[in-house]
C-alpha cells in the first residue's frame, strides 16, 4: 500500500478548494473513474476492506486487458474508494464527494443498508449508476421512480425460501428452530422475514436479537437449549460471530443441528469454530473450483497474504465487472444507456459464480436484484462441501 | 428582649455510621456575634452547612426570622438574608475583586432570565445599582487598590477579606464566617476582628467558628464549645472559658491558666 | 558545620513568588522554628528543601547540596516530613502508614522501628488496623510524625502539626515532640502559624512575612521582642 | 481588538459566509458548508453545557430525539415540517428537563460517565424499537423541509440561518448576566450557591436550552440527510462534539466553532488516505491533548502573546472534570 | 409476573445451571482481569486509560502468533506473550502515557486517540477478520448433568491464578504497598520515600500485563481481531463505574456483579434485557452513590 502524500493533499485540500482545476484534469485524460464504497472504520471495516480490495483486483485486472472501450475510446479505469463509516451520514457524505467532486458516474457500495439508503439519495438524483449492498427492501423499493441503482447480490428473499424448503424435505428431525441475530442493520434487516418463511414452511421458529458486539453467547444458546429447539440458525451475523456461536453451541453440549441461510462466509466460520464447526451446514455463493475463481483467490492471497477472504471480495470484483460490461455494451459513458445495457445483462458469466441475471419485479417492483447460483454445503472434514446447488 | 433572629432547634445529621452533629441548640439575635470553637471534627463546619442549607439536617429545625426554614437551599437562604462563607474555597481564584463582588451580589443583580437575556432597562439598572453597592462593600473593606487584581494573586489574608466581602455583597441580615482567620497572622486577626466589629455596627448577626481563642474572646457576645458533634458549653466568653468541661477535654489546663 | 542550611532561597508559581531571599541553618540535635502566616512562604520553604518544588538559591543537607533531587531522593538521605494538613493514607490501616514511611529502609529494621514508634504514640498501636482516616485530628497528626520517623532521618520537618487541634492536644503533641528529640537526637524544622507554642518548643526561630525573612533569631528573645508580641502572638 | 475592527470583521464574516456559494458550483462544497453550519449548532450548545462545568457525552441523545421527533410527525402524522422540527426540538427539550435536575447534580467525572450511559441507553432504545424508529435500518426516504431545499445550496442557507440564530442565542446568554452566574458556577459551585445563585435551576436552564438546540440540529440533519439511523446518535457522535470543542478550546464560544469546522474539514482532507485517515486522527488528538491542552483558540493567544512579547495570562482552568480533584 | 417467573425456571435445570455459574466465573474473571488494571491507572495517575482495550488486543495477537507460527506450547507462549507485551508497552508509556499523569480529563481524549491510533494500526498490519486461537483442550467436563468445557476452565483457573498473585503483590509487597499510598495521595507518597516516577512504570506494566493477559484469555476463548479491545474496555468501563474510580475490590466485586447479570438474566431474559438492566443499575447507582459500591466519595 502506498501513501502518496501529495497526491492525497491535491485531492484533498486543494481540490475540495480550487475544484474547477480537479474537474478538468478528469476530462483531460482517458481515465475512467469508479467508485467504491465501504466501511472502513469500526465494526464493520472486514467488510469495507473486502470490497476495496475486490474492486481494485478487478480494475487491475480489466486495466492489464486493455482497458475498457465505449464510444470508440478506450478508458484505463481509477478506483476511487472512501469509508462511508457504516452510518447513514457517513454514507451520504461519501456519496456527495464521490459524485459531486470526483464527478464519478458508477458507484460500486456502500455496504448495509443505511450508508446505502442514504448514498442512493446522493447517486440517483444525479443520474449515477450505484451497485449497492444492504439487505433492507427499502434499498431497491426507494421512491425514485426511475432509479440507477442495483443491488449487487442475493438477499434471503431471494434464496431463503427454496433452501428452507429443501430443509423441510430432507432433515425431517429439525421441527423447532432457535434463531439469533445481532440487533445490527443486518441482522434486523433479515432475521424477522426469515424467521416468517420458515414459519410457512411448518416450523416453529424462536427469535432472539443480541446487542452487536456481544462474544458470550452461551447465555442465549443455554435459553435456547432449556427451551429444547431441534436446531440453531444464524443467518446475519458476521462470520466472526457465527464461528463463536457454533463453538459455544457445541461446548453447551447441543448435538443437533446447526444451519444458516445467509451469511456465506465458511472459511471464517470453519477457522474461528474448529472442530466445532464440522457438520455444519450453510448457505455458499462462490464457487471457488471454478477456474476464474481460483485464479482470484491465488491474485488476492498474492497480494494481500493468505488471510481469510470474505465473501464481499468477489462481489465486488464481480460488480466492477458487471459496470464496465454494461458500459461496453452500451458503447458509450453516458449513464443513461449504460442503465438500459445494464438492466438487459442476462446471463452474464465471468467466470466466479455461473450466469447472474436481474429479477425483482415482484418483490421490489424494479428487475435489478441480481441473482446467481447458489448453494447449501455443508463442513465435512474441515473442508466445504456442496450439497445442493440452486440455479437461478 | 426582640425575638431571636436565628434559633437552631435539636439540630443533628449523621453520616453512615457517624453522628457528625448532635442535638444542638443555639440563638442568634440581631446584633449579635456568637462563637463556636472545637477542635477540627467536632462537627463546627457541618453545624454551619447544616444551618445555610449546603447539606439537609437528619433531624432538628432551623427557624429565621420565626419562620421555619429547615432544609431550604443556599440560594434561597440568601434571599432571606442568611450567607455564609468558607473555610477553603472562600473566593473565585480565577476573577478580579470587583466581579467576585458583584458575583456574591447576584442577587440584587440578576433580573430575570429574559431581561438580562434582552437586557431591559430593568436589567440595565440593575447592573448600575449593583456596580454602585460593590463600590460601597470595596470602601468599606478596604479592597478598592485592588478591585482589578485577580483574587488569587492577591496575598492570603486579603483574600479572606474578600471572602467576606463576597457574603456582605449580598446584603445579608446574618452572616456566618467559617474560620475568617485560620492562617492569619496577629496583625491580620486583628484586623478582621475589628471588620466584623463594623459588620455588626451595620446591625448584622455574626457568627463565627474559629480555633483563635483570642479572637473569639475578644470578638464574641456568646461562646459556643463544640465536641464530637455535641454542644460541650455554651455562654459568655469568660464563663466558657473557665468551665472545667472545657479545659478538661478542649483547652487544656496550661492553656487556661495562660490565658488567665 | 549545619546540619541544614538554606541560602538565598527563591521560589516562584508563575508570576506569584512563594519566597524569596530566605535563608537560615539547623544545626544537629537543633530545632528551628519557622513562622508565619498563610502564604507568608513556609510550606513553599519546606516544598524546596524536599524538592517538590523548582527554586533558586542553594539547600545543602550535611555538605550535599540537594538541588535536582526528587522528595523520594531527598528523604532518603535522612529528612523526615509531616506535611501540612497531616496528609495520612485515609485508607490504609495505621500499619500500613507506618510502613510506607519506611519504605525506603530495608524491610528487617521495619518492626522494630514501628514497635518504637508505638512506644511514643500509644494510641496508634491500639489503633493499628484501623483505617487512619477514622482517627481522630490528634490521632492523625501522631500518625503523621510517627510516618515521618519511619525512615530513621536525622531531621525532621513538620508542616503545621497544630492546625485545627485542640490546645489540650497540641500540648500534648508539644511534649511528645520535646521528648521524640531528646530520645532520638533529631534536628526539627516546626513550620507554624501557632506562635506562642513554636517558640516554646525551639531554640531559634525564623519568621517569614510575604515570602521573605522579617525577623530571626533565638526563640527567648523573639517571645520578649515587643514587635513579635503584638504581630505574632497578639499580646 | 476595537470596537470598530470587531464591527467590520462581523460584517465581513456574515457576508463571505452568505456570498462563497455563489463563487462554485461544486455541490459537494456546498454539502460541506452544510455539515459545518448543522455541527455549529450542536458544537456552540454543546460549549453552552461545558461552561457550566458539565462536559456532556450523551448530547446525540438529543439529536436522536429531536431527528426522530421530527420525522415522526413529518412522516407518520403527515405534519408539515415546521411542525416536525418544532416537535423534535420540544421533545429533546422535554428529555433534558425532566432528566436534566437528576443527572446536574453530579460534577465532574460522575457527570461524563452518566452522561455516557445515559448516551448508550437512547441508541440502545432506538435500535430495540423497530417499529417505531425502524431499528439500526433506520428511518429512509425521509422528505426535505420543502422540495426547495433538494437544491444542497438551498439547503445552505436554511443551515446558515439556523446555525445564526443558535450560535447567536449562546453568544447571548454567554455574555449576559446569566453566562456571569455560569461562570460562577463553573469557578465554584457551593460559593455560588451560597451567593444566591439557584445553581441547579440554572444549570437545568442551560441544558434544556443546549438540549433543544441539539434536538434542532438532530431534525435538520434527519431531513437533510434523508435518511436516520442509530449509527448517527451513538456515543462517538457525542464524544466528536466534545473533541471540537476541546480541540479548537473550551475557553470561549470560538473555540467550539474553530473546532466544529475543523473536525468537518478534517475527515475531508483525510478521505484520501483512507486506510490511515483514524491513525492521523488519533495522533491528532494525542498530540492536541499532551501539549496543546487549551486547544487551537490557547495555542493562538500564546502565538500571539509571544509576538507581542507580553506575558500572557495563566490558562484558565478546564472543566471541572480535572481541576477540581 | 408469571412469564418472569417462568423464565427463572430456566435456571433450575441443572445443565443450565452448571453452566451459568462456570460462564459467570469466566466472565466476571476477565472483565475483573481488563477493570483491575483499568483501575490501577485511574487510582495512581488519574489516567482514564480508553486505549486499555487495546493492550487486551496486543496481548491476544502474541498470543495468536506464538502459538500459531512459532508452534510453542501455549503455557509458554501465554505468559512469554503477555510478559512481552507488557515490557514493550513501557515504550508507549514513555512516548504517550507520561504526559497524561494527574491529567484527568486530557488522558480520556488524548488516549482515545492512542485507542485509534492501535486500532487502526492493528487493521493494518493484522487485517480484521477474526482468528482462532487453538483451544487448550476441546474436552468437556461432565459432572453429572452439568457440562463444563475444559478450555472454560483452564481459563479460570488461569485468570483467578491472576487476581490471587495480583492480591498478593498488592497487600503484601513493598511495591503494592507504595501502589496503593500513591493511589491516596501522590505527592505524600513521594514525601515519605515513595519514587513515584518508578511506582508509575510498574503500575503501568502490571495494568498491561493484566489487560494483555485478560486478552489473550479473551482470544482464546472467543477470536482473535484489531476490534477485540472495544468490549473488553466497554465492560471494564461499566465494571469500574459499578466498583468504583480507583477502588481495587471495587473492581472485583464489579466484575463479578456484571459477568453473573449477563450471565444469569441473559440467559433467563435474553441479551437485551441484560444489557439494558445492567445500564439502567449503573445509571441508578450513579445518581444515588456515584462514587460506586466500595469507592470512596471525592470532596
Amino acid at each position: 500500500m502506498s501513501f502518496d502524500v501529495m497526491k492525497s493533499l491535491r485531492t484533498g485540500l486543494i481540490g475540495s478548494v480550487f475544484l474547477a482545476a480537479s474537474s478538468f484534469a478528469t476530462l483531460a485524460q482517458e481515465t475512467l473513474k469508479i467508485g467504491g464504497l465501504g466501511p472502513l472504520s469500526g465494526g464493520g471495516t472486514s467488510w469495507g476492506l473486502a470490497a476495496q480490495r475486490g474492486m481494485d483486483l478487478a480494475i487491475s485486472d480489466l486495466n492489464a486487458a486493455g482497458g475498457i472501450t465505449a464510444g470508440g475510446k478506450t478508458y484505463k479505469l481509477e478506483l476511487v474508494f472512501y469509508d462511508d463509516l457504516y452510518s447513514a451520514q457517513g454514507g451520504k457524505a461519501a456519496a456527495e464527494r464521490l459524485v459531486h467532486q470526483d464527478k464519478i458516474k458508477y458507484i460500486v457500495g456502500p455496504v448495509g443498508s443505511p450508508p446505502a439508503l442514504a448514498a442512493i439519495s446522493v447517486t440517483n438524483p444525479a443520474k449515477v449508476i450505484a451497485l449497492t449492498n444492504g439487505y433492507a427492501p427499502g434499498v431497491l423499493k426507494n421512491d425514485a421512480p426511475d432509479p440507477y441503482n442495483f443491488r449487487l447480490y442475493n438477499t434471503n428473499l431471494e434464496f431463503g425460501p427454496p433452501i428452507i424448503k429443501w430443509i423441510r424435505e430432507n432433515l425431517k428431525d429439525v421441527k423447532k428452530i432457535a434463531l439469533l441475530a445481532p440487533n445490527d442493520a443486518v441482522g434486523q434487516a433479515v432475521a424477522k422475514p426469515l424467521a416468517e418463511d420458515y414459519k410457512k414452511e411448518g416450523f416453529e421458529v424462536i427469535l432472539d436479537f443480541f446487542e452487536r458486539g456481544t462474544k458470550e453467547f452461551t447465555p442465549l444458546i443455554l435459553r435456547m437449549m432449556a427451551q429444547k429447539v431441534d436446531a440453531f440458525e444464524f443467518d446475519g451475523n458476521s462470520p466472526g460471530d457465527a464461528g463463536l456461536m457454533l463453538k459455544q453451541i457445541r461446548q453447551a453440549g447441543f448435538r443437533g443441528k446447526v444451519f444458516q441461510i445467509g451469511g456465506p462466509a465458511v472459511d471464517e466460520i470453519i477457522e474461528i469454530a474448529g472442530p466445532a464447526s464440522e457438520g455444519f451446514m450453510t448457505y455458499d455463493f462462490v464457487d471457488w473450483d471454478m477456474p476464474k475463481a481460483k485464479a482470484l483467490r491465488e491474485a488476492y492471497q498474492a497480494k494481500y497474504g493468505k488471510g481469510i477472504i470474505s465473501p464481499f471480495m468477489p462481489a465486488f470484483y464481480h460488480g466492477v465487472y458487471l459496470m464496465a460490461e454494461a458500459i461496453k455494451r452500451a458503447d458509450s459513458i453516458e449513464t443513461d444507456k449504460v442503465r438500459t445495457a445494464m438492466e438487459k445483462i442476462d446471463g452474464f458469466d465471468i467466470g466466479i459464480y455461473g450466469p447472474v441475471k436481474w429479477i425483482g419485479k415482484e418483490t421490489y417492483g424494479v428487475n435489478r436484484q441480481l441473482m446467481m447460483q447458489y448453494f447449501f454445503s455443508e463442513v465435512k472434514g474441515g473442508k466445504i462441501v456442496k450439497i445442493k446447488k440452486f440455479t437461478p | 428582649m426582640t425575638a431571636p433572629l436565628l434559633k437552631i432547634e435539636q439540630l443533628s445529621k449523621r453520616f453512615g455510621g457517624l453522628q457528625a452533629v448532635a442535638d444542638l441548640s443555639y440563638e442568634v439575635t440581631e446584633r449579635e456575634i456568637l462563637g463556636i470553637i472545637g477542635p477540627n471534627g467536632a462537627g463546627k463546619t457541618t453545624a454551619v452547612n447544616l444551618v445555610s442549607g449546603v447539606i439537609e439536617p437528619s433531624s432538628g429545625r432551623v427557624f429565621l426570622d420565626g419562620r421555619d426554614v429547615t432544609g431550604q437551599k443556599p440560594h434561597v437562604l440568601v434571599e432571606s438574608g442568611l450567607v455564609r462563607t468558607f473555610q477553603a474555597t472562600t473566593v473565585f481564584g480565577g476573577s478580579t475583586v470587583r466581579e467576585n463582588l458583584r458575583r456574591g451580589a447576584f442577587r440584587l443583580l440578576y433580573p430575570g432570565f429574559l431581561a438580562t437575556l434582552f437586557d431591559t432597562p430593568k436589567a440595565r439598572e440593575a447592573r448600575a445599582r449593583t456596580a454602585a453597592h460593590v463600590d460601597e462593600v470595596m470602601h468599606w473593606l478596604g479592597l478598592e487598590r485592588f478591585g482589578e487584581h485577580v483574587a488569587s494573586s492577591l496575598p492570603y489574608g486579603i483574600q479572606k477579606v474578600l471572602g467576606m466581602g463576597i457574603g456582605l455583597a449580598a446584603r445579608p441580615r446574618i452572616i456566618l464566617l467559617d474560620e475568617p482567620v485560620a492562617g492569619l497572622s496577629a496583625e491580620e486577626t486583628d484586623h478582621v476582628r475589628d471588620t466584623i466589629r463594623l459588620v455588626r455596627e451595620r446591625g448584622i448577626a455574626v457568627v463565627v467558628i474559629d480555633h483563635n481563642m483570642r479572637f473569639i474572646t475578644d470578638l464574641c457576645d456568646r461562646v459556643l464549645v463544640m465536641a464530637q458533634g455535641r454542644e460541650l458549653a455554651q455562654g459568655a466568653p469568660k464563663d466558657v472559658l473557665a468551665n472545667p468541661a472545657v479545659i478538661e477535654a478542649y483547652l487544656g489546663k496550661r492553656y487556661a491558666k495562660a490565658q488567665r | 558545620m549545619p546540619k541544614l542550611s538554606v541560602e538565598g532561597l527563591k521560589v516562584t508559581y508563575g508570576p506569584i513568588v512563594g519566597t524569596e531571599g530566605v535563608g537560615f541553618t539547623i544545626d544537629e540535635g537543633e530545632t528551628v522554628a519557622l513562622i508565619g502566616s498563610n502564604g507568608a512562604g513556609k510550606s513553599s520553604t519546606l516544598k524546596a528543601i524536599l524538592g517538590m518544588v523548582t527554586y533558586e538559591g542553594r539547600v545543602t543537607y550535611g555538605g550535599e547540596d540537594l538541588k535536582g533531587l526528587k522528595p523520594s531522593k531527598v528523604m532518603r538521605k535522612g529528612i523526615g516530613f509531616s506535611p501540612e494538613g497531616r496528609r495520612v493514607f485515609p485508607q490504609l490501616s495505621v500499619l500500613d502508614n507506618l510502613r510506607v514511611g519506611g519504605i525506603s529502609r530495608p524491610q528487617a529494621e521495619l518492626p522494630e522501628r514501628i514497635e518504637r514508634i508505638y512506644g511514643y504514640f500509644p494510641r496508634l498501636k491500639e489503633r493499628h488496623s484501623q483505617a487512619a482516616g477514622s482517627l481522630s485530628g490528634g490521632e492523625q497528626q501522631m500518625l503523621a510524625i510517627g510516618r515521618a520517623l519511619m525512615s530513621k532521618p536525622s531531621l525532621i520537618m513538620l508542616d503545621e502539626p497544630s492546625l485545627g487541634l485542640a490546645p489540650v492536644i497540641v500540648e500534648r503533641i508539644g511534649e511528645v515532640l520535646t521528648e521524640i528529640q531528646k530520645t532520638e537526637g533529631l534536628s526539627v524544622l516546626l513550620a507554624e502559624q501557632n506562635a506562642t507554642w513554636a517558640l516554646s518548643l525551639s531554640k531559634r526561630a525564623v519568621i517569614l512575612d510575604l515570602g521573605r525573612i522579617r525577623m530571626t533569631g533565638d526563640a527567648e528573645k523573639l517571645l520578649d521582642d515587643p514587635e513579635v508580641r503584638r504581630a505574632y502572638l497578639g499580646i | 481588538m476595537t470596537q470598530a475592527t470587531k464591527i467590520t470583521g462581523g460584517v465581513l464574516a456574515a457576508v463571505v459566509l452568505v456570498v462563497w456559494p455563489w463563487l462554485t458550483d461544486d455541490r459537494f462544497l456546498h454539502h460541506v458548508g452544510v455539515l459545518i453550519m448543522l455541527t455549529a449548532i450542536g458544537a456552540s450548545s454543546l460549549h453552552l453545557i461545558i461552561r457550566t462545568g458539565h462536559v456532556s457525552l450523551c448530547h446525540a441523545a438529543f439529536m436522536a430525539f429531536g431527528a426522530y421527533g421530527s420525522v415522526l410527525t413529518v412522516m407518520s402524522l403527515g405534519l408539515p415540517f415546521p411542525v416536525g422540527l418544532l416537535v423534535g426540538t420540544g421533545a429533546a427539550a422535554l428529555l433534558a428537563a425532566t432528566i436534566g435536575p437528576i443527572v446536574l447534580r453530579l460534577t465532574g467525572k460522575y457527570f461524563v460517565l452518566i452522561t455516557f450511559l445515559f448516551g448508550e441507553v437512547v441508541r440502545m432504545a432506538i435500535v430495540e424499537n423497530v417499529a417505531l424508529t425502524g431499528g439500526s435500518n433506520g428511518i429512509f426516504n425521509v422528505p426535505p423541509p420543502h422540495p426547495i431545499f433538494l437544491d444542497t445550496k438551498a439547503y445552505y442557507y436554511l443551515a446558515l440561518a439556523f446555525a445564526a440564530f443558535a450560535v447567536g442565542l449562546c453568544a447571548r446568554i454567554l455574555g449576559s448576566e446569566f453566562g456571569r452566574a455560569m461562570n460562577a458556577i463553573r469557578d465554584g459551585e457551593r460559593l455560588a450557591e451560597c451567593s444566591g445563585v439557584p445553581v441547579i435551576r440554572f444549570k437545568v436552564i442551560v441544558f434544556i436550552i443546549a438540549c433543544a438546540l441539539a434536538g434542532m440540529q438532530g431534525s435538520l440533519m434527519a431531513h437533510y440527510n434523508k435518511v436516520l439511523s442509530p449509527e448517527n446518535f451513538s456515543g462517538i457522535i457525542s464524544l466528536n462534539l466534545v473533541v471540537m470543542n476541546v480541540i479548537g478550546g473550551m475557553s470561549s464560544l470560538w473555540g467550539a466553532l474553530i473546532g466544529a469546522v475543523f473536525m468537518v474539514m478534517l475527515p475531508e482532507l483525510l478521505r484520501g488516505y483512507v486506510n490511515i485517515q483514524h491513525i492521523i486522527f488519533g495522533a491528532i488528538l494525542f498530540a492536541t491533548m499532551a501539549f496543546m491542552p487549551g486547544g487551537i483558540i490557547q495555542a493562538a493567544r500564546h502565538v500571539k502573546a509571544m509576538l507581542s512579547a507580553k506575558p500572557d495570562a495563566p490558562a484558565p482552568p478546564l472543566a471541572r472534570t480535572g481541576a477540581a480533584e | 409476573m408469571l412469564d418472569f417467573l417462568s423464565r427463572l425456571e430456566i435456571l433450575l435445570n441443572p445443565t443450565v445451571l452448571g453452566q451459568v455459574i462456570v460462564n459467570g466465573i469466566s466472565l466476571s474473571a476477565i472483565y475483573i482481569l481488563v477493570a483491575l488494571g483499568f483501575t490501577l491507572l485511574f487510582g495512581i495517575m488519574r489516567v482514564v486509560n480508553f486505549a486499555h482495550g487495546e493492550f487486551a488486543m496486543l496481548g491476544a495477537f502474541a498470543f495468536y502468533h506464538l502459538t500459531k507460527d512459532l508452534n510453542w506450547p501455549w503455557m509458554i507462549a501465554l505468559p512469554a506473550g503477555v510478559i512481552g507485551v507488557a515490557a514493550a508497552s513501557l515504550v508507549l508509556e514513555w512516548l504517550v502515557f507520561r504526559w497524561f499523569y494527574q491529567r484527568m480529563f486530557e488522558s480520556m481524549i488524548g488516549l482515545l486517540g492512542l485507542n485509534m491510533m492501535l486500532i487502526y494500526g492493528g487493521v493494518l498490519l493484522w487485517d480484521t477478520h477474526e482468528r482462532n486461537i487453538p483451544a487448550a483442550s476441546q474436552e468437556v467436563l461432565m459432572l453429572g448433568d452439568i457440562i463444563i468445557p475444559i478450555d472454560r476452565l483452564i481459563v479460570v483457573v488461569i485468570a483467578l491464578a491472576a487476581l490471587t498473585a495480583f492480591y498478593l503483590f498488592i497487600r503484601h509487597t513493598r511495591a503494592g504497598l507504595a501502589m496503593r499510598a500513591a493511589a491516596q495521595d501522590v505527592e505524600t507518597a513521594e514525601t515519605q520515600g515513595v519514587d513515584t516516577r518508578h511506582i508509575y512504570k510498574v503500575a503501568f506494566f502490571v495494568a498491561i500485563l493484566l489487560a494483555a493477559l485478560a486478552g489473550s484469555l479473551w482470544g482464546q476463548i472467543y477470536a482473535v481481531s484489531p476490534h477485540l479491545g472495544e468490549r473488553p474496555l466497554m465492560m471494564a468501563f461499566i465494571v469500574v463505574i459499578l466498583g468504583g474510580m480507583g477502588s481495587i475490590p471495587g473492581a472485583a466485586l464489579g466484575g463479578a456483579l456484571l459477568g453473573f447479570t449477563e450471565s444469569i438474566v441473559g440467559t433467563a431474559f435474553g441479551a437485551a434485557a441484560s444489557a439494558f438492566l445492567s445500564f439502567g443499575v449503573v445509571i441508578v447507582l450513579l445518581v444515588f452513590r456515584p462514587w460506586g459500591i466500595l469507592g470512596t466519595p471525592e470532596n
